[in-house]
């Protein structure tokens, strides 16, 4: 029952949003639906935890063999958790902007976030898909509804590049189930397909290539940081912070189990590639002048290192992924709410023509501090766990570069300490300026969201076995697989 | 070689040399002539087959009915050798080639079938009068009649709605 | 049948309506609920119940598919004929003689639907093709829909032509006209038959407009009045298509695997030109005649796999399009300006007409949870399972990617552009009815079962 | 006479038709060479009637084995004649508005 | 095409027959003409022509050397070959329709031998009828489009628009007699009405619009547009002089006799003399023979004489008027006419 | 309303036909009937050359000049022939008799040119009457078809009667038609003459 919620709340209300004239009232009804959906997921993850509550199974579109099948399990829970707690923040953070029609503004945040959560939920692979659409089409409308100047062109590159990749992986699901035993799309036959290795090797691309625009991954993230700065800033957060992550459970739910051969083959290719985009996208983040960017550019870096985590494919990269997965989630969106109140406030994001916030804005800065930190991983900061077991599992992954890949991680991160100090130093130090003088310290729904962030940064940094607990067993399934694929490749050798 | 050798090898000539003609005259009302001309070659044609009935059908439908409106249009359209538009001479070249690449695709893909074995029945068989296709029209082909009695209706419909004045 | 003999006779009582009656909205309303009885007595038909018994001595079949078909085209029509049949009236005064042709190609419609036979193939295509001349060129005065009648009438009799000598040649290997006679897949057909079954598939690819032979369609559909590019492009061309694949599963099928590659060829190029060529119009009209051949190349997919699915992927994609494309065609035959920056700013001035154009093209480019995915989805999904087709689904999902390009364009203009208002008139009939077409898209995509649970076959 | 005589004749007389289409600018004449190739058409079809039936005869004499082609010609002619009449109103309509019968002339959906 | 076997005899013999019917076809051609003038004299309380020799009875000899020795001219602007290929069409055309009338009783030879008197009794009989006259709006256009003048080119298509027009009624008209008949043959045909009765007991309505068809098939008055002397001038024979000319008008008046045979073959019992059974008078063939075909010349005659009659009482149509009556009046009627027959006929098989 | 003059005048029926009229069908055989009527009637025509019908007693034709009984010419060019036409159609030139000349002029003066355009002519006989010396007449023949437009100039050779004495038998046939002109009876009231063949 639970799951369904969880998709519903915010697919009804949504949809009935659409209909309210006022767009206060739209605004407070949005904030209620989220909150409801946080409800709902916090008692899924804690009260309800038996398994009939948490799974649910119903004939839809039987036509096809397809079904309504959904389950909050280990891989999906914290990024359910994380898209119910980012909802209420992004629209608290976003309380004071007025956007034009907010009614639709709204209904189309709602409906993102029920495909988004559909994608977590769904053990049938049709419905991960039309979820997985579900997320993009309001997303789409969003941002060249709302966003900044070059808002159609940018959006409709977003837009064509992930509507490639998933048709790509619509055939490639396609082709899975054809060849499942009974011809359905659920999870379990995919996994019980076991595809002979070297059928694997297409179907792999064609899944992958769906994720790793969605992630994105080095060649295919030209559509990122465009749409990230054109998009309105809490459509940004939810994209950044909750959508991109998409691309890893996917990865992770779809794609090892299903075809653990190709995978390790080809991780070998993949890892550099994504980690050689950390780099890449660290450094020209270091040279960016404009806020958004450069927080996009940082979410690239860390999504790159995430993928290499995920290639690494042992458990402590698995769970070291899943656990940042939700930090990272909930950090960005924090970076962002930032960059959100300095844009509202002073009606720029360049990096030149600001400085010295922190004295007029003590709160704020504090906080941007914090979630900067945490941003970069240090110790206490609910980064830190994560990103300790993925550097990890990238270490001890059994490729023969694994020393490489882990010195390559390493710059990356050394990089993204530079670029966050760097911009906490000019934007927030400092002597203040003409354009900084008159401003505000923070709001009060503001310091609401941007406190609870900072509580979970805490919490987690502190006490991660919190985290530790929930993802083991999952990590451990998949690595599983992995361990079948390693058995049987050093029998051929032998 | 038999009388109806020698009238086949007639009409056959007659119907290719004036389709040929069809094709290339320059004056339009020419081009209508040959081609009646060809009509009545293979209205020859079925005669030798014994089809009666086509053979006069394909008179008074095609040479008595059709050719007359297109003749009726081209006189009161006044076109002749000269407003005759012409295409340029490469496109026309290159149409006959394709025409001429189709037509030794075809032969040569039927030449080596079976069917040189096979004869098509010349002066004999009833089949082609009135009697036998009047029964088969009528009760076998009974639906397929009617709905060309539909075809017929909206052509006809079709001509009024294009043709009358506004 | 039921169909067949009412519609003939619908045909006849709304040409003489025009005689009759005077009232242009009486007319109207009468046709409108002709075809509403059309639907019922085919639904009636669908249960068992038919008014006629006639023989067609085996050349005709009613089969499941063949009357889900004609409902689905019949219902179709309905929905066309309240959308946009007042719009008639703008083409010309023969008011009562367009609908007398739109009852017609209804009765083509059934016969190519359900021929067994290819004489009533060839009657079916005639009848359907006649009226569309005439209605091609029914703006007498306007230059281009003269020229699109020429040249749809030239082109069209000349694949008539080209599928009279197929049937020719397919005669004089089987000596039957029936599609029946079915080769077995061992037995080396004779040259007389591939040369006819050539012919007769590049016939019906002129008809349905596959590349190659598509260079008419968007000329003809651009030239047409609008109100009834709008019925050529949705109910008719799916018609045909139906038809052909009838064709080739009924007489061909058994001789697939020597015709597939060919099929893959125009399919892969029906997609290619129709989607590349598309995304450079600048008229929407143009647009979505471009657009058609490129939904036509992805019909082509069940003709490539040519399964029981292929049946019923094919009636789904069938639906799914040409709901999609009424619909578009409706709200466009009211806008005075055809081009894309014609919707500018429409958003604004018609939020509902905006949100179900935008319901229908994200069908049309084949977004999830619309009808359009899942007949799309479909078509990709026998294609794969047709073991072979992968470089073909690969090919058709970027193509699909490209026709997204186009689609969104118009949805851009509509939401995100600024523009005049286009000051057009609707009734709330037509409004309810475009609502009421986007739920059926939206609907159908949710739950594929309501239409698909009578598709078996 | 050889079956195979009418085959090539009949597609020598659809090519033709089929080069006049091709080759001629002017719309009537490209009409007459569709009905040209129609004829061709016919004339198999009869010759084909005629084979299926003198094969059919050797078994039984009282056969009616091919009046299903000779039919469809009926059926041919049948529907040539309803397409000319539309055909050639469409014709006279176009020539009424610009006075010429060119094909080259219809390229003004091109632009 | 039965006639390629056959024997050499029966080609002679056919030969004859065809001479002989271009003979007679020609001679009351001839003199149709002279009975045109004649008539019309009569009919105006004149005279008419009565110089050269006894009644004037030369007077179509004299015309028809006049016509023959009168300068040729062909227009230069005229398209030369069509020019003559007009009239030489309508000739043709005009006399190839009497191939199919039974022109009296069958000839028994005294071998044993029967020899119809009919140059062909193919299968379609009335169809080929009709296949020729279809045909024949050839001439008309022809000639009148290769003249190279406004006047002969609108008579030429009025002329065989009215030809086509009045082909379908003619047609409706004929098929409700050849349901009665169940044939197309014309000695089938001839052979009903002997054993059942003249088929204008039957078809009285259908004989009169098949009778005015005929008139507009032959541009007679009062269908006579093509030659509307106000309107065109002379018609689509205005630039024709010498003998092209002389083939127009005779293959008018060849027309007028044909339709008028089978106007006499189809309604009016061919060759059969009503009320009696000449079998029964046991006269020797030859006898039979030449008295069947006097009555059928009678016939034909009287028909004629009613062509010229008409010619000289009923003003002429306007156009409209005239496809008016073709498409508005006769074919319903004709279909009419059809409908009752069939129903009629059903109803008595029952 | 019209004020109706006579009785003869008939409205014009302007009701559209019905259907049986359209076909015209009654009509024409009543029309037919009128026709074949007229072929048993009596001819109204003649063999010309053969038969002639008579002038009527009132006919007038074509001039001539007059001689007394002894040849000689009654005109003396007065003029008042010409003066009288109103077609303007005689033009004449006069001249004195000559000594020696009294057995060809009756009066001293006499036309040496005397010319009449018959084409001008409308053959009232106004000149006969203006004649003081009933040198002019107008006979009951008619001017003969000629080639040219000269022909018809008539001469005064052309139009003097043949001499009584020297062309005896001419003048006697020339004056019979006069002479039948004059004895005009009350028989004869018909405009048009009598049925009379000659």
């Amino acid at each position: 029952m639970v799951p369904v919620l969880l998709i519903l709340i915010p697919l009804v209300t949504g949809l009935v949003t659409f209909f309210f004239k006022d767009g206060r009232t739209a605004k407070s009804w949005a904030l209620f639906s989220a909150l409801a959906t946080l409800v709902v997921s916090v008692l899924g993850l804690t009260v309800l935890k038996e398994t009939k509550y948490l799974q649910f199974n119903r004939e839809w579109l039987s036509a096809l063999n397809s079904s309504f099948a959904v389950q909050l399990d280990g891989m999906g829970q914290l990024l359910c958790l994380l898209n119910a707690v980012a909802y209420p923040l992004v629209i608290l953070s976003a309380w004071k902007n007025d956007y034009k029609n907010q009614n639709n503004f709204y209904a189309l945040m709602l409906l993102a976030q029920a495909g988004m959560m559909g994608v977590f939920l769904a053990t049938d692979a049709l419905l991960f898909y039309f979820c997985w659409e579900l997320a993009l089409i309001p997303m789409y409308f969003l941002c060249s509804q709302w966003g900044g100047e070059k808002r159609i062109p940018v959006t409709f590159k977003f837009f064509i590049y992930t509507f490639v990749g998933s048709l790509l992986m619509l055939i490639g699901i396609l082709y899975l189930q054809a060849h499942t035993k009974d011809h359905s799309f659920s999870w379990q036959s995919f996994i019980d397909l076991r595809l002979p290795a070297n059928k694997q090797q297409w179907i792999f691309w064609l899944f992958f290539v769906a994720f790793a625009i969605k992630m994105p991954v080095f060649p295919l993230h030209t559509w990122q940081p465009d749409t990230y700065e054109q998009a309105p800033t809490a459509t940004t957060m939810i994209l950044s912070g909750v959508m991109v992550k998409m691309g890893l459970f996917g990865i992770l739910r779809w794609l090892f189990p299903v075809m653990p051969f190709a995978s390790f083959q080809w991780a070998d290719f993949i890892t550099p590639l994504s980690l050689c985009g950390a780099i890449y996208a660290s450094l020209i983040a270091i040279r960016q002048d404009d806020l958004k960017r450069l927080v996009a550019y940082s979410s690239i870096a860390h999504i790159g290192l995430m993928c290499a985590a995920a290639f690494a494919q042992n458990e402590s990269g698995f769970q070291g992924l899943m656990i940042q997965m939700f930090n990272h989630g909930i950090n960005i969106i924090g970076l962002w709410i930032v960059v959100e109140i300095t844009e509202r406030q002073f009606g720029t994001r360049k990096i030149s023509e600001l400085g010295g916030i922190a004295q007029k804005a003590p709160v704020l800065a504090a906080f941007l501090v914090i979630i900067a930190l945490a941003n970069i991983a240090l110790p206490l900061t609910n980064a830190f766990p994560g990103e300790f077991l993925m550097f990890n599992g990238i270490f001890s992954s059994v490729t023969v570069y694994h020393v490489w890949f882990t010195v390559m991680a390493g710059l990356s991160i050394i990089f993204g300490a530079i670029y966050t100090l760097n911009m906490i130093r000019k934007v927030f130090y400092g002597e203040t300026i003409e354009l900084t003088r008159a401003a505000n310290d923070i709001s009060m729904s503001e310091k609401l969201a941007l406190g609870v962030i900072v509580l979970i940064i805490f919490v987690l940094g502190v006490y991660p076995q919190l985290m530790l607990n929930e993802t083991a067993a999952t990590a451990s399934a998949v690595n599983e697989k992995f361990d079948f694929v390693r058995q049987t490749l050093l029998e051929q050798k032998k | 070689m038999g009388v109806t050798q020698i009238l086949f090898w007639f009409l056959s000539v007659m119907a290719v040399f004036s389709a040929l003609m069809v094709i290339t005259s320059k004056n339009p009302v020419y081009s209508v002539l040959w081609l009646i001309a060809t009509f009545f070659a293979i209205s020859g044609h079925y005669i030798l087959f014994n089809a009666q009935f086509l053979a006069i059908v394909n008179i008074i439908v095609y040479a008595g009915a059709i050719m007359v409106l297109f003749l009726f249009v081209i006189m009161l359209m006044n076109l002749n050798r000269e407003t005759e538009p012409q295409k340029n001479r490469w496109l026309k070249m290159a149409g006959a080639a394709a025409g001429g690449c189709l037509l030794l695709v075809l032969v040569a893909a039927l030449k080596d079938t079976d069917m040189k074995q096979q004869q098509a029945l010349i002066n004999k068989g009833n089949i082609g009068l009135i009697k036998i296709l009047g029964k088969e029209l009528f009760t076998t082909y009974v639906v397929p009649f009617e709905i060309s009695s539909v075809l017929f209706l909206s052509a006809m419909i079709g001509a009024v709605v294009i043709g009358k004045k506004e | 049948m039921n169909t067949l003999l009412i519609s003939a006779v619908l045909g006849v009582l709304m040409m003489f309506s025009g005689v009759l009656l005077k009232s242009r909205q009486v007319i109207r309303n009468l046709a409108i609920a002709g075809m509403a009885g059309l639907l019922l007595v085919n639904i009636l038909e669908l249960g068992g119940t038919t008014f006629f018994q006639i023989n067609t001595r085996d050349m005709m079949a009613f089969d499941r598919f063949s009357l889900l078909f004609i409902t689905v085209a019949i219902f179709s029509t309905l929905l066309y004929l309240v959308l946009s049949a007042k719009d008639m009236e703008k083409v010309g005064i023969n008011y009562a003689e367009y609908f007398a042709l739109l009852f017609f190609i209804v009765c083509g419609i059934v016969l190519v639907s359900s021929f067994k036979s290819l004489l009533i193939l060839f009657l079916g295509v005639e009848i359907i093709s006649i009226p569309l001349y005439i209605l091609t060129g029914s703006d007498k005065r306007n230059l281009k829909s003269n020229e699109a009648s020429l040249k749809y009438f030239l082109l069209g009799a000349f694949s008539t032509g080209l599928m009279l000598m197929g049937i020719a040649l397919l005669y004089g290997s089987t000596g039957t006209f029936s599609t029946s006679f079915r080769l077995g897949p061992d037995v080396k057909p004779s040259a007389l038959m591939i040369a006819g079954m050539l012919l007769l598939f590049f016939s019906m690819s002129f008809k349905v407009s596959l590349a190659p032979f598509h260079f008419w369609t968007p000329d003809v559909y651009d030239g047409a009045p609008t109100v009834f590019t709008s019925f050529m492009a949705t109910i008719v061309k799916a018609a045909v298509f139906i038809g052909f694949i009838r064709l080739f599963n009924n007489a061909f099928g058994l001789m697939h695997g020597q015709w597939q590659l060919i099929a893959a060829i125009i399919t892969a190029a029906t997609l290619f030109i129709g989607n590349i060529t598309a995304v450079f119009q600048q008229s929407v009209k143009r647009m979505l005649a471009y657009s058609s051949i490129a939904q036509a190349g992805f019909m082509m997919l069940s003709l490539y796999a040519l399964s029981a699915e292929a049946y019923e992927g094919l009636l789904l994609y069938t639906v799914a399009y040409s709901l999609a494309t009424i619909g578009i065609f409706a709200v466009l035959i009211k806008m005075n300006d055809y081009t894309f920056s014609g919707f500018n700013g429409f958003a604004r001035y018609h939020p509902l007409l905006a949100a179900t154009t935008t319901v229908f093209l994200l069908s049309l480019a084949g977004i999830p949870l619309t009808s359009g995915f899942l007949s799309k989805f479909y078509m990709l999904k026998i294609t794969l399972a047709s073991g072979k087709g992968m470089w073909l689904a690969v090919f058709a999902v970027f193509m699909a990617a490209v026709s997204v390009y186009y689609y969104f364009r118009v949805i851009q203009a509509m939401y995100f552009k600024e523009g005049d208002d286009p000051k057009i008139q609707v009734t709330t009939t037509f409004k309810w009815t475009l609502v009421v077409l986007a739920a059926l898209v939206i609907l159908l995509g949710v739950f594929p079962n309501l239409l698909l649970y009578w598709v078996y076959f | 006479m050889p079956v195979n005589y009418y085959i090539f004749l009949a597609i020598a007389l659809f090519s033709i038709g089929i080069v006049g289409v091709l080759t001629r600018r002017n719309a009537i004449i490209i009409f007459m060479c569709i009905e040209l190739m129609l004829n061709a058409v016919n004339l198999m079809l009869v010759a084909f009637s005629k084979m299926h039936h003198a094969k059919a005869l050797a078994a039984d004499a009282a056969t009616t084995v091919g009046t299903d082609g000779q039919l469809f010609v009926f059926f041919i002619m049948v529907v040539a004649a309803a397409e000319v009449s539309v055909g050639l109103a469409i014709i006279v309509m176009m020539y009424r508005n610009i006075h010429s019968v060119d094909v080259n002339f219809l390229n003004r959906l091109k632009h | 095409m039965y006639f390629l076997s056959i024997d050499w005899w029966l080609i002679l013999e056919k030969a004859l027959l065809i001479f002989g019917i271009v003979g007679l076809s020609f001679f009351i051609a001839m003199y149709t003409t002279y009975a045109e003038r004649k008539v019309a004299a009569w009919l105006q309380d004149r005279r008419g022509p009565n110089r050269a020799g006894p009644f004037g009875i030369f007077q179509p000899l004299a015309d028809g050397g006049k016509l023959f020795f009168k300068e040729e001219i062909i227009p230069l602007a005229s398209n030369k070959a069509l020019f003559i290929l007009g009239p030489a069409l309508a000739m043709i055309t005009a006399l190839l329709t009497s191939t199919v009338i039974p022109w009296a009783a069958p000839f028994h030879t005294k071998s044993g031998g029967v020899i119809p008197m009919q140059v062909a009794d193919v299968d379609m009989g009335i169809l080929l009828v009709f296949g020729i006259v279809s045909v024949g709006v050839y001439g008309i256009m022809i000639g009148g489009w290769a003249s190279n003048n406004k006047f002969s080119l609108m008579a030429a298509i009025r002329g065989a628009s009215q030809m086509v027009s009045y082909e379908l009624p003619m047609g409706l008209a004929l098929i409700a007699v050849l349901f009665m008949t169940g044939s197309l043959k014309m000695s089938v045909i001839v052979q009903h009405q002997i054993e059942h009765g003249w088929n204008i007991m039957y078809q009285l309505l259908g004989f009169i619009i098949f009778f005015v068809c005929a008139l507009a098939e032959c541009n007679r008055t009062p269908f006579d547009l093509p030659e509307a002397e106000n309107e065109l001038n002379f018609g689509y024979h205005q630039e024709y002089s010498s003998m092209k000319l002389g083939f127009y008008l005779f293959a008018e008046y060849i027309n007028m006799f044909i339709s008028s045979a089978v106007m006499a073959t189809v309604y009016f019992g061919g060759y059969d003399i009503p009320f009696v059974n000449e079998a029964s008078w046991g006269l020797s063939s030859f006898w039979m023979t030449f008295i069947s075909f006097s009555v059928l010349m009678a016939k034909t005659c009287f028909f004629l004489f009613v062509f010229l009659w008409i010619r000289w009482t009923i003003p002429r149509f306007r156009y409209d008027q005239l496809m008016n009556l073709g498409w508005k009046k006769l074919i319903p009627l004709a279909l009419l006419n059809m409908i009752i027959t069939a129903a009629v006929m059903l109803w008595l098989k029952k | 309303m019209s004020v109706r003059l006579t009785n003869r005048s008939v409205e014009v029926n302007r009701k559209p036909m019905t259907f049986l009229e359209s076909i015209y069908l009654w009509n024409i055989l009543k029309g037919m009937g009128i026709t074949i009527s007229h072929l048993f009637k009596k001819k109204a025509t003649i063999n010309y050359p053969e038969q002639k019908r008579s002038f009527s007693k009132v006919f007038r034709g074509l001039h001539v000049l007059n001689r007394d009984a002894e040849g000689r010419e009654n005109c003396t060019a007065c003029g008042l022939c010409a003066v009288a036409c109103p077609a303007e159609a005689i033009t004449m030139e006069a001249a004195e008799r000559l000594p020696g000349e009294e057995h060809l002029y009756r009066e001293e003066k006499y036309a040496a040119k005397y010319e009449i355009n018959m084409l001008r002519c409308i053959f009232c006989g106004l000149c006969e009457e203006a004649c003081p010396k009933d040198a002019i007449y107008l006979s009951q023949t008619f001017a003969p078809a000629n080639y040219g437009r000269k022909g018809f100039i008539y001469k005064k050779e052309d139009l003097l009667i043949p001499h009584p004495v020297n062309e005896k038998e001419a003048y006697e046939k020339a004056l019979g038609n006069k002479a039948a002109k004059n004895s005009y009876t009350k028989t004869n009231n018909s405009p048009f003459g009598d049925r009379v063949w000659e």
